[in-house]
C-alpha cells in the first residue's frame, strides 16, 4: 500500500527529471532522445536566475516578517483570554483557508483600487507574508502548549527581566518550532503563484511566474522541467535539515511538531 | 486593477523625439522582447539599449486580458496589443495616439497594416503596426480523412472527432463562429464576426454549445495545443501557424489550413501608454522594433508574419515569409483581425445595439459550462 | 472549627519575621483560593504547609514568589512590603515541583543562570555554578542536559539553582512528590541537613503528613485557604485543634459527644490515635486506674509490616482502628472475635469547638 | 548519598563576594505587573496586519462586487447595484460550476482522506523509527517540487499515448484524457502532502496505550481503527480537508493544464479579472468560495480541527 | 542471593494455575527486561508483582497481556498456551496506568467497547456497562466525558471497563501511582473488596511496597528481569529471602557476618527489623535470656507522628534505625546521649546466601 502510494507520488516527479533529459520539446511518451541541451541552457539562463534571486529574497522577508508576527501572535492568543480572541484565531486562519485566487483578487483589488499603490514586491511580501504567518503561528502556539510555564517563571523567580526571559528561556525552546514554522513559510512562499500572480509588480518576476510564464514556450518548458528537478534535488537539504535538528533538541515530542509543522 | 485618468482618447501626438529618458517598461506578448535571458541566441534587446541607452524593463502576458488589465494599472510605457485588446486600450484612454511621422521605419510596413479599425481611432494613429498571423484549421493528417476544406469539420461535423477537436480559449473565439455563421446562414446578416447583435450572439453561443459537446480541450498557449497533437489528445481544430511548425518538427504528421471562409486573426500594434514618463524611450522602442533586423527575428522567434516587409530578407529561414503569406495581401484579406466587440456595432450598423466584450465573456463562460 | 480564631494566635518575636503575611486572599473569579491568612514564619524555620488537594498551600507560595498578584493583603520580606514586586524583585527562590530546568541548558549553565542575569562575568558564574553543583555532589555531571538525570538529580540541580543565588526565603513546592518512597526518604533526610547548615528560611509544601511531621519545625495546616492550626509537629500531632487536623495528619479514632459525656461526663468530642489504643484479646480488660475500655468486635485485620491494623467495631461507640506492634495470637480465628479495646485517659485528645 | 555541606552557615565559600542582588528594571516590572500592557504589546502588531491585510481586503472586494463596469471604457464605476450578485446567484451556468467545482473539491478530499490515512497509520504506528523519518521525508519532498511542474508532469502522464496509457494499456486501464477525472486525480496528487501531514501528525499523538486498551477489550484490528483511531483522528482529517478543499475550490491552473473543457470557479473569476476586465464581476463569482468556506469553517469550529492545522 | 533457586520453589497445586509462566524471557536489543521467570498464579489471588523501577515488572504484564510476544518461554491461561496469541484472544483485561480511556466517548460507551466488540446489542450492552458503572460509584456520571473526571473517578472507570467482559485475569500496572495519599489509601481498600466479591485473580503492580503489603495474597519481589521471592506479605517481610529484599520491604538493620559472628557465632548475616529493636536509655540493658543487646550513641531523632525514629550508632555495629512508639523521656537531651540497644533472638532474621 504505502510502496503503491510512494510510487503514486514518485512516479509523476520522475517524468519530469526523464523529460529534463527528453530530447522531444513537447515531451512525448517515451522519450524520443537524450539531451543535455536543457541542462545546460538553464545554467545560462539569466532569467532564471534572476527569477531564483527575487523568489529567495521574497520567501526571505515574508519568512522573517510572519515569524516575528506569527510568534507575538501565538504568545498573545496562547497566554491571553481577551474578547475577540476567537475572532483573531480565525483571522489568522483565513488567507490560508481561503482560496489562493480570492486571497489574490482581494490584495490586488486593495492595493490598486483602494490604496492606489503599485504592485511591486514588496505587495506580494506583504500577501506572503500575510499567509505564511499561519505556519508559524500554528507550531509556535502548539509548541507553547506543550512548554513548561513553570520554566519562565523560574527564570523571573532567578531574577530575570520580561526580555531577559524570553530571550535566555522562551526562545530557545521555540527555536526548533521556529524553524519548522519557519522552514514551511519559506516553501509556501517559494512555491507560491495564484496569489503572487495578482500581487506582482511589472517586470518582476519570482521562480513560479518565470515557470509559468515560461511552462508553454516552445524553447523553454524543458528548461523549466530542469529547474523543477533541481529544486526537488535542492529541497532534501532544508528537510534534512529541519529533521535533524528537531530530532537533536527535544526528541520524540518534535517528531510531532515536525509533522505538524510541515502542514502549511 | 483600475486607474481612474483623463478618458481622452485624442491625446495630441508628439512632434519630435528627444533625448531618451534612460528607460522604458514593456508589456508584450512572451517572444517578442527578448533580451537574451531565455537564450544568449534570441537577443534583440541589448542592441537597443546599446544603441539608445534606454533600459527595457519587460513584463509578458498571457491574454489579451491580462494585458488591458496590467496596461491599466500605467505602470508601462509600451505595450504589444493585439486588436481585441487595442480598442479597449484606446477606448480606455490608456495609450495615446502616435504620430507615425517620427517613426522612420513606418513608411516600409506593409499599407494593408495600416489605418486599420484595431489601430486607428477618428483617423489618428495609436501605434505602430508590428506582425500578424491567422487563426489556421490544423488536422492530423494520419486521422482525419478526407482533408477539411472548411470550419464545418469543428463546427456541423465536429461530431465526426467527437472528444479530440480543439478550439482557442477565450471570448474571442466566438467571432470564428460567427464567421463561419456569417458563411453558412446569411439570414442572420453577420457583415463582421466582431459586430454582433444580441440575436447574431445567440446564434453563434448555440453553435459553440453545440461543438462544446465535442471539443476534447480548450487551449490558450500554443504548445500546450500542439502537445495534444502530437500525442493525438487532438486531431482537429484551431491553431497559430507557429503551433504547426512545432509540431512539424517534433515530427507530428499535421496540415494547416486556411479553410474556405477565411479564418480569424491577430494584427498586433506597438502602442505608447498614455500616462508614460518616458514617451522618447518609447518612440524609439516603437520604431526599433519595426526596423528590419529586429522585425525578422522577432517574427521568426515567435512565428508570425513580419509587418516590414524588408525583414523578410533577413530571416534564418529563408522561407519564413512564405510560410506566413507575409506579402500575401489576398490571404491577409480573408482574415478577420481580432478587434474588441464594442456596443457601437464595428460594422457601422446605426440601428442596432451590438454585444460588448464583456457579454462575450459571460456568453464565453456559459458556452464552456 | 474556629479556624480563624486559631489562625490569628501567632507568638510575638522579637526579631523581625523572614515572612510576614498579612490578611492574605486570592480569589479566581468565584474561588477564594487563599482566605485571609496571618502568617508569620521566622527566620531561619523549616515551615511546612500541610493540606489536602485545593487547600491553598500553592497559591500561598506563587503570592510570596510573586507569580500572583494578592488580591487584598499584604506581604512583607524582612519587614519589607513587596505585595505590588514582580518575582525578580523578591529575594526569594522557588523549587519548583517539577524542577522547571532549562531543558536546552546544561546543569552548570542551569544553576548558573540566576548568576548569569544578574550580570556576573562567565567565568565567575560557571565556578561557582559548578561549585554548588559539587555541594549537591553532582559534580562530575556539570555538562549534562536535565534529561539526561533520573529524577532525584534533577532535584538536585532544582536546589543548586535556587541556592546559588543565596536567596532569604527557600520556597519549595511539593519538591519529592514525583519521586518515589525510597528516594524519597533519602531526600527528606537531606533536604533537612541542608536547611540546618544553610540557616536559610524554608518554606515547604507538601500534602503528605507524614513527610510534614518529620522535617519541620513548624507545620501551618491549610484547609480550603485557612490555615486551621500551626504548630510543632508534636503540637499538630498530639493536640489537633479540631477534627479537621485530627484526621488529616495520621489516622484518628473520633468519639462522639454522647460516647465521652458516657466514659467522662463531658460532652465534647475526643480523638485517640490508633497506636494509642490498646488490644486484649477477650473481654476481661483489666479496669485500673487512668484506663478506659470499651469491648467491641474484630472486622479485618491489615498486616501492614512493620505492625498490624486491626479494625473494631465497639459496641457502644464507634469502629476504631487499633495499631498493634506485638505479634497476634497465631493459629486462632481473630475475625468476629470478642475484644477489648483500652487507652489510658491522657491519650485522649479533646476537640473543642462545634461538633 | 548525601548533601555533603561544605561548612554550616550562609557562608557561601571562601573568597566568594556575595552575590549581586537582582538589576533593577521598572519597565519589565511595569510589563510584569500588567497583563494588559503585554497582550497589548503582543497582539497590536499581527492582530492589526491581519485586520488591515485580510478583513479591509474581503470588505472591499465585498464592496466591488457592488460596483459596476463602464462597458465602453471598461473602468470601475462606482455606481452601486446588486445586479453582479444577483447574476452569479441566478444565471444556472453559475450554478453548474459552483456545483462541479465543489464536487472536484470533494473528490480531491476524498481521494486524499482514502489515501492518506492509511499510509499515514503505516508511517506512524508501523514503520519502524528509521523508516519513519525516512518516510516523512519521502511524502515532504514532493512539497516542494513546483506546483506548476507537477500538473504539467500530470499533463504529460496522461496525455493519449502517455505514461499512464503506457502503462494502463496492459492492464486495461485508460487514461481519463484531458477532462475532469483528469483534474480531480492531479489536484488530488497535488494536495495529497496537505492531507498527511496533519493525519500522521493526529496518529502520532493517539497514544499507543488506546489502541492496547482497545485490543484488550477484544477488539480486532479493523474495530480499533473504527472505533477508536478514526473518531480521534476526526480533527486531523478535517484539517487536512480544509487545506484539499480550499485549495482545489479556489483552482483554475490544473484546471487549465489537464482540464481539457472543464471550468472550475476559479476560471471563471480569472477570466473576468483578465478577461473584460470586469473586477466587480470577479469580486461577485469570489464571493461564492469565501461563502463555502466560511460555512465549512463554522462547521468545523467546533471539532477543534482547526487547532490541528 | 540464590534467586533463580527460589524462585523456582512453587508450591505443587492440584488445580490448574490461572497463569503459569515458563522461563519466560523478554529481551529488547541487548537487555533482558525479563529474565527467565517462572511463576504460577493461583485462581482468585490477588497477587502483587513489587521491584524498583526498570525490574520488568510492567513487561511480564505485558506480555500476559499480549502486547508484547516473549522472546523465549512460555505463558497459560488456565492450562492453555497464549503465548504466541494476540491480546484480543486471550481473556485477560488490563487497567493501564494512565488508564488509555477513550477520550471521545462517554463513560457508558467506553465501557460497553468491550461488550461492543463483541457484537453484544446497543441497548443491553449499554444496560450492562451503567451497571458496572453503579458498582463502582459511577452511576450519575454514565454520559460524562473521561476528561470530566478526576483521577479516582477515571481510575473506577477503567476498573469498570476491564471487570464488565468478565475476564479471567486482571491485570492492573499501578493502577494507583498517579493519585495522592489520601485517595490512594481509599481505593486500596476499595480494589481489594471488589476482588473479593468477584473472585477473579488479580495481578497488581507497585513500586510500593506498603500497597503491596496491604492488599496482596502473595507478592512476587521483582529485581533486575527476576524473580528475587514469591510469598505471603508475612513471609516477605518476616522472612526476606535476602538483603535484596530485606532492604527494598520495609526498612531493615543489616548486621555484618562479624557481628553475627561475634553475637551468635555464626557467620551470616541477619538483619532486624526498627520495631523489633528497643532502645532503653542507659547503658544498663538488662542481660536477659533470648535477648542481645548492644551499647550506642543516638544521632538523630525523627519523629513520625505515631512512633518516633531514633537513629543510633552502635559501638560495635552498624548505624541502626530503631522504631520507639512511646514517648521518649520528656525534657531532657536526648541527642548523643549513651543508649543499648536490645532484640529478641527471634526477632533476628538470618539471610542465607552471599554477603
Ligand atoms: N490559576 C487559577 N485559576 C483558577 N483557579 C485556581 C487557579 N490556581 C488555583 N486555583 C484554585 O484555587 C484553589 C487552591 O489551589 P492550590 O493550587 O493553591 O491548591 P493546593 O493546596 O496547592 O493543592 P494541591 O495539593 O493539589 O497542589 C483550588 O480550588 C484551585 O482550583
Ligand atoms: N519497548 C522497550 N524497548 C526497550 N527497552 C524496554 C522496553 N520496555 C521496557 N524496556 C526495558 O526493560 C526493563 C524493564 O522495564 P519495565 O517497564 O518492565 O520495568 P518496571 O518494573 O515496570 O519499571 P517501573 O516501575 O519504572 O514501571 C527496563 O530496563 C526498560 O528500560
Ligand atoms: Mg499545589
Ligand atoms: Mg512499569
Amino acid at each position: 500500500m504505502t510502496a503503491l502510494v510512494l510510487l503514486f507520488i514518485y512516479a509523476p516527479l520522475l517524468l519530469v527529471v526523464v523529460n529534463s533529459f527528453n530530447a522531444d520539446r513537447t515531451f512525448g511518451w517515451p522519450p524520443k532522445g537524450f539531451t543535455l541541451e536543457w541542462w545546460g541552457r538553464a545554467f545560462d539562463s539569466e532569467g532564471v536566475r534572476e527569477a531564483l534571486v527575487n523568489s529567495l529574497w521574497v520567501a526571505v522577508v515574508s519568512t522573517v516578517i510572519s515569524l516575528i508576527l506569527g510568534t507575538m501572535l501565538a504568545m498573545a492568543l496562547q497566554r491571553y483570554k481577551f474578547f475577540g480572541r476567537d475572532v483573531v484565531n480565525l483571522l489568522v486562519i483565513l488567507p490560508i483557508a481561503l482560496p489562493g485566487i480570492v486571497t489574490g483578487i482581494a490584495l490586488n483589488n486593495m492595493f490598486t483600487t483602494i490604496l492606489g499603490v503599485s504592485l511591486s514586491m514588496w505587495t506580494v511580501i506583504i500577501a506572503h507574508a500575510t499567509f505564511c504567518m499561519v505556519t508559524v503561528f500554528n507550531n509556535v502556539i502548539a509548541r507553547l502548549r506543550r512548554m513548561n510555564g513553570r520554566l519562565e517563571e523560574a527564570s523571573a523567580d532567578l531574577g530575570a527581566g520580561v526580555f531577559t526571559t524570553f530571550r535566555l528561556v522562551t526562545f530557545p525552546q521555540l527555536r526548533s518550532a521556529l524553524l519548522a514554522g519557519g522552514l514551511l513559510a519559506f516553501a509556501l512562499s517559494f512555491d507560491e503563484i495564484i496569489v503572487t500572480t495578482f500581487t506582482i509588480g511589472a517586470g518582476d518576476t519570482t521562480l513560479p511566474i518565470w515557470i509559468l510564464q515560461n511552462l508553454f514556450r516552445p524553447n523553454q518548458a524543458p528548461v523549466v522541467n530542469v529547474v523543477a528537478v533541481v529544486l526537488i534535488v535542492v529541497s532534501i537539504v532544508p528537510i534534512w535539515l529541519a529533521q535533524r535538528l528537531s530530532a537533536d533538541s527535544v526528541g520524540i515530542s518534535a517528531g510531532r511538531a515536525r509533522a505538524r509543522a510541515a502542514v502549511k | 486593477g483600475t486607474t481612474s485618468g483623463n478618458n481622452n482618447p485624442g491625446a495630441t501626438a508628439k512632434t519630435e523625439i528627444g533625448a531618451g529618458e534612460g528607460q522604458v517598461s514593456i508589456l508584450g506578448w512572451p517572444g517578442y522582447v527578448e533580451d537574451g535571458t531565455n537564450d544568449p541566441k534570441v537577443d534583440w534587446v541589448t542592441k537597443f539599449e546599446k544603441d539608445t541607452g534606454c533600459q527595457v524593463d519587460f513584463k509578458p502576458f498571457g491574454t489579451s486580458d491580462e494585458a488591458v488589465t496590467l496596461m491599466r494599472t500605467g505602470q508601462y510605457d509600451v505595450i504589444s496589443a493585439s486588436g481585441d485588446a487595442s480598442l479597449r486600450l484606446i477606448a480606455g484612454g490608456d495609450v495615446q495616439a502616435v504620430n507615425t511621422g517620427l517613426l522612420k521605419n513606418y513608411p516600409d510596413v506593409y499599407p494593408f497594416l495600416k489605418d486599420k479599425a484595431w489601430n486607428t481611432v477618428d483617423g489618428k494613429n495609436y501605434g505602430m503596426p508590428h506582425g500578424w498571423g491567422a487563426n489556421l484549421l490544423m488536422y492530423r493528417t494520419d486521422k482525419v480523412v478526407p482533408a477539411p476544406t472548411s470550419w464545418g469539420s469543428v463546427f456541423g461535423d465536429a461530431a465526426t472527432y467527437s472528444g479530440k477537436v480543439t478550439a482557442y480559449d477565450s471570448p474571442i473565439y466566438i467571432a470564428d463562429a460567427a464567421l463561419y455563421l456569417m458563411k453558412h446562414q446569411p439570414d442572420l446578416n453577420i457583415k463582421n464576426p466582431y459586430a454582433l447583435d444580441s440575436t447574431q450572439l445567440a446564434a453563434a453561443v448555440s453553435l459553440l454549445k453545440e461543438q462544446r459537446k465535442h471539443v476534447g480541450e480548450y487551449w490558450s498557449d500554443v504548445v500546450k495545443e500542439v502537445q495534444s497533437f502530437t500525442t493525438g489528445s487532438s486531431v482537429i481544430g484551431t491553431t497559430w501557424q507557429v503551433g504547426a511548425n512545432i509540431a512539424v518538427a517534433d515530427g507530428a504528421q499535421v496540415q494547416t489550413l486556411l479553410p474556405e471562409e477565411g479564418a480569424t486573426g491577430w494584427s498586433d500594434t506597438w502602442m505608447i501608454g498614455s500616462k508614460t514618463k518616458n514617451p522618447n524611450c518609447s518612440y524609439k522602442w516603437l520604431d526599433y522594433i519595426a526596423s528590419p533586423e529586429a522585425n525578422a527575428q522577432v517574427a521568426e522567434y515567435f512565428g508570425e508574419s513580419p509587418a516590414n516587409p524588408k525583414a523578410c530578407a533577413l530571416t534564418a529561414d529563408k522561407q519564413h515569409c512564405e510560410t506566413f503569406h507575409s506579402g500575401d495581401e489576398s490571404y491577409a484579406k480573408q482574415i478577420w483581425y481580432w478587434t474588441t466587440p464594442v456596443a457601437n456595432c464595428l460594422d457601422g450598423r446605426k440601428d442596432a445595439k451590438c454585444t460588448d466584450y464583456s457579454e462575450w465573456t459571460k456568453a464565453w463562460t456559459e458556452i464552456k459550462g | 472549627m474556629s479556624e480563624t480564631a486559631l489562625a490569628a494566635v501567632q507568638k510575638p518575636t522579637a526579631e523581625v519575621p523572614a515572612i510576614r503575611l498579612r490578611r492574605l486572599t486570592k480569589s479566581f473569579g468565584e474561588t477564594n483560593a487563599v482566605d485571609g491568612v496571618d502568617l508569620d514564619i521566622r527566620q531561619g524555620e523549616f515551615f511546612s504547609m500541610l493540606g489536602p488537594s485545593g487547600s491553598g498551600k500553592t497559591t500561598v507560595l506563587r503570592l510570596i514568589a510573586g507569580f500572583e498578584l494578592p488580591t487584598s493583603g499584604t506581604i512583607e520580606l524582612e519587614g519589607q512590603d513587596v505585595s505590588g514586586k514582580a518575582p525578580f524583585e523578591r529575594d526569594v527562590n522557588t523549587v519548583f515541583q517539577d524542577y522547571a530546568l532549562f531543558p536546552h541548558m546544561s546543569l552548570v549553565d542551569n544553576v548558573a543562570y540566576g548568576l548569569r542575569v544578574r550580570g556576573m562575568g562567565r567565568t565567575e558564574r560557571r565556578e561557582r555554578a559548578a561549585e554548588a553543583l559539587g555541594r549537591v555532589q553532582l559534580g562530575k555531571f556539570v555538562s549534562r542536559r536535565p534529561s539526561q538525570l533520573s529524577g532525584g538529580q534533577r532535584q538536585r540541580v532544582a536546589l543548586a539553582r535556587a541556592l546559588v543565588v543565596e536567596p532569604k526565603v527557600l520556597l519549595l513546592d511539593e519538591p519529592l512528590g514525583a519521586l518515589d518512597l525510597k528516594l524519597r526518604q533519602q531526600m527528606q533526610i537531606e533536604l533537612k541537613e541542608l536547611q540546618r547548615s544553610l540557616g536559610i528560611t524554608f518554606i515547604f509544601v507538601t500534602h503528605d503528613q507524614e513527610e510534614a511531621l518529620t522535617m519541620s519545625d513548624r507545620i501551618g495546616v491549610f484547609n480550603n485557604g485557612k490555615i486551621a492550626q500551626i504548630g510543632t509537629a508534636h503540637e499538630i500531632y498530639q493536640r489537633p485543634a479540631g477534627p479537621f487536623v485530627a484526621n488529616f495528619v495520621g489516622t484518628s479514632n473520633l468519639f462522639d459527644p454522647v460516647v465521652a459525656g458516657r466514659l467522662y461526663g463531658r460532652q465534647e468530642q475526643f480523638v485517640v490515635r490508633p497506636e494509642r489504643l490498646s488490644l486484649s484479646w477477650d473481654r476481661s480488660a483489666a479496669m485500673h486506674d487512668g484506663v478506659a475500655s470499651l469491648p467491641g468486635k474484630v472486622t479485618s485485620i491489615v498486616y501492614v509490616g512493620h505492625a498490624t491494623q486491626v479494625n473494631v467495631a465497639l459496641e457502644d461507640g464507634p469502629a476504631v482502628v487499633v495499631l498493634v506492634g506485638t505479634e497476634l495470637p497465631e493459629g486462632e480465628q481473630l475475625l468476629g472475635r470478642d475484644v477489648t479495646v483500652s487507652w489510658a485517659h491522657r491519650d485522649a485528645v479533646w476537640l473543642p469547638g462545634e461538633a | 548519598m548525601a548533601l555533603q555541606i561544605s561548612q554550616p552557615g550562609a557562608d557561601p565559600g571562601p573568597g566568594n563576594a556575595p552575590v549581586p542582588r537582582a538589576k533593577r528594571n521598572s519597565f519589565s516590572a511595569l510589563l510584569n505587573r500588567s497583563p494588559n500592557i503585554r497582550l497589548a504589546g503582543l497582539l497590536a502588531a499581527p492582530a492589526g496586519w491581519l485586520v488591515l491585510v485580510c478583513i479591509a481586503a474581503l470588505a472591499a472586494l465585498l464592496i466591488t462586487a457592488l460596483w459596476t463596469v463602464d462597458t465602453f471604457t471598461g473602468k470601475v464605476s462606482q455606481t452601486w447595484t446588486v445586479d453582479n450578485i444577483l447574476q452569479v446567484v441566478t444565471d444556472p451556468v453559475y450554478q453548474t460550476i459552483t456545483l462541479r467545482t465543489i464536487w472536484i473539491a470533494l473528490a480531491v478530499t476524498l481521494i486524499d482522506v482514502v489515501i492518506a490515512i492509511p499510509i499515514s497509520f503505516f508511517i506512524a504506528k508501523v514503520a519502524t523509527a528509521r523508516w519513519q523519518k525516512l518516510l516523512v521525508v519521502a511524502v515532504l519532498m514532493p512539497l516542494w517540487a513546483s506546483y506548476l511542474v507537477k500538473a504539467y508532469a500530470w499533463r504529460n502522464v496522461l496525455a493519449e499515448g502517455g505514461l499512464l496509457e503506457w502503462l494502463g494499456t496492459p492492464v486495461g486501464l485508460n487514461s481519463p484524457g484531458y477532462s475532469e477525472s483528469a483534474v480531480i486525480l492531479t489536484l488530488a496528487y497535488i494536495w495529497l502532502p496537505y492531507m498527511i501531514l496533519p493525519i500522521h501528525a493526529g496518529f502520532e499523538k493517539v497514544p499507543d496505550s488506546l489502541l492496547e486498551a482497545s485490543s484488550d477489550l477484544g477488539a480486532k484490528p479493523w474495530n480499533t481503527m473504527r472505533l477508536v483511531m478514526l473518531p480521534i483522528l476526526v480533527p486531523s482529517i478535517i484539517a487536512g480537508t480544509i487545506f484539499t478543499f480550499s485549495l482545489s475550490l479556489g483552482d483554475y491552473i490544473t484546471a487549465q493544464i489537464v482540464g481539457g473543457t472543464t471550468q472550475m470557479l476559479g476560471t471563471v473569476v480569472y477570466a473576468n479579472v483578465g478577461a473584460a476586465n470586469n473586477l466587480p464581476f470577479a469580486s461577485a463569482v469570489s464571493l461564492i468560495p469565501i461563502v463555502i468556506i466560511m460555512i465549512y469553517l463554522f462547521v468545523v469550529r467546533r471539532t477543534g480541527a482547526l487547532n490541528n492545522l
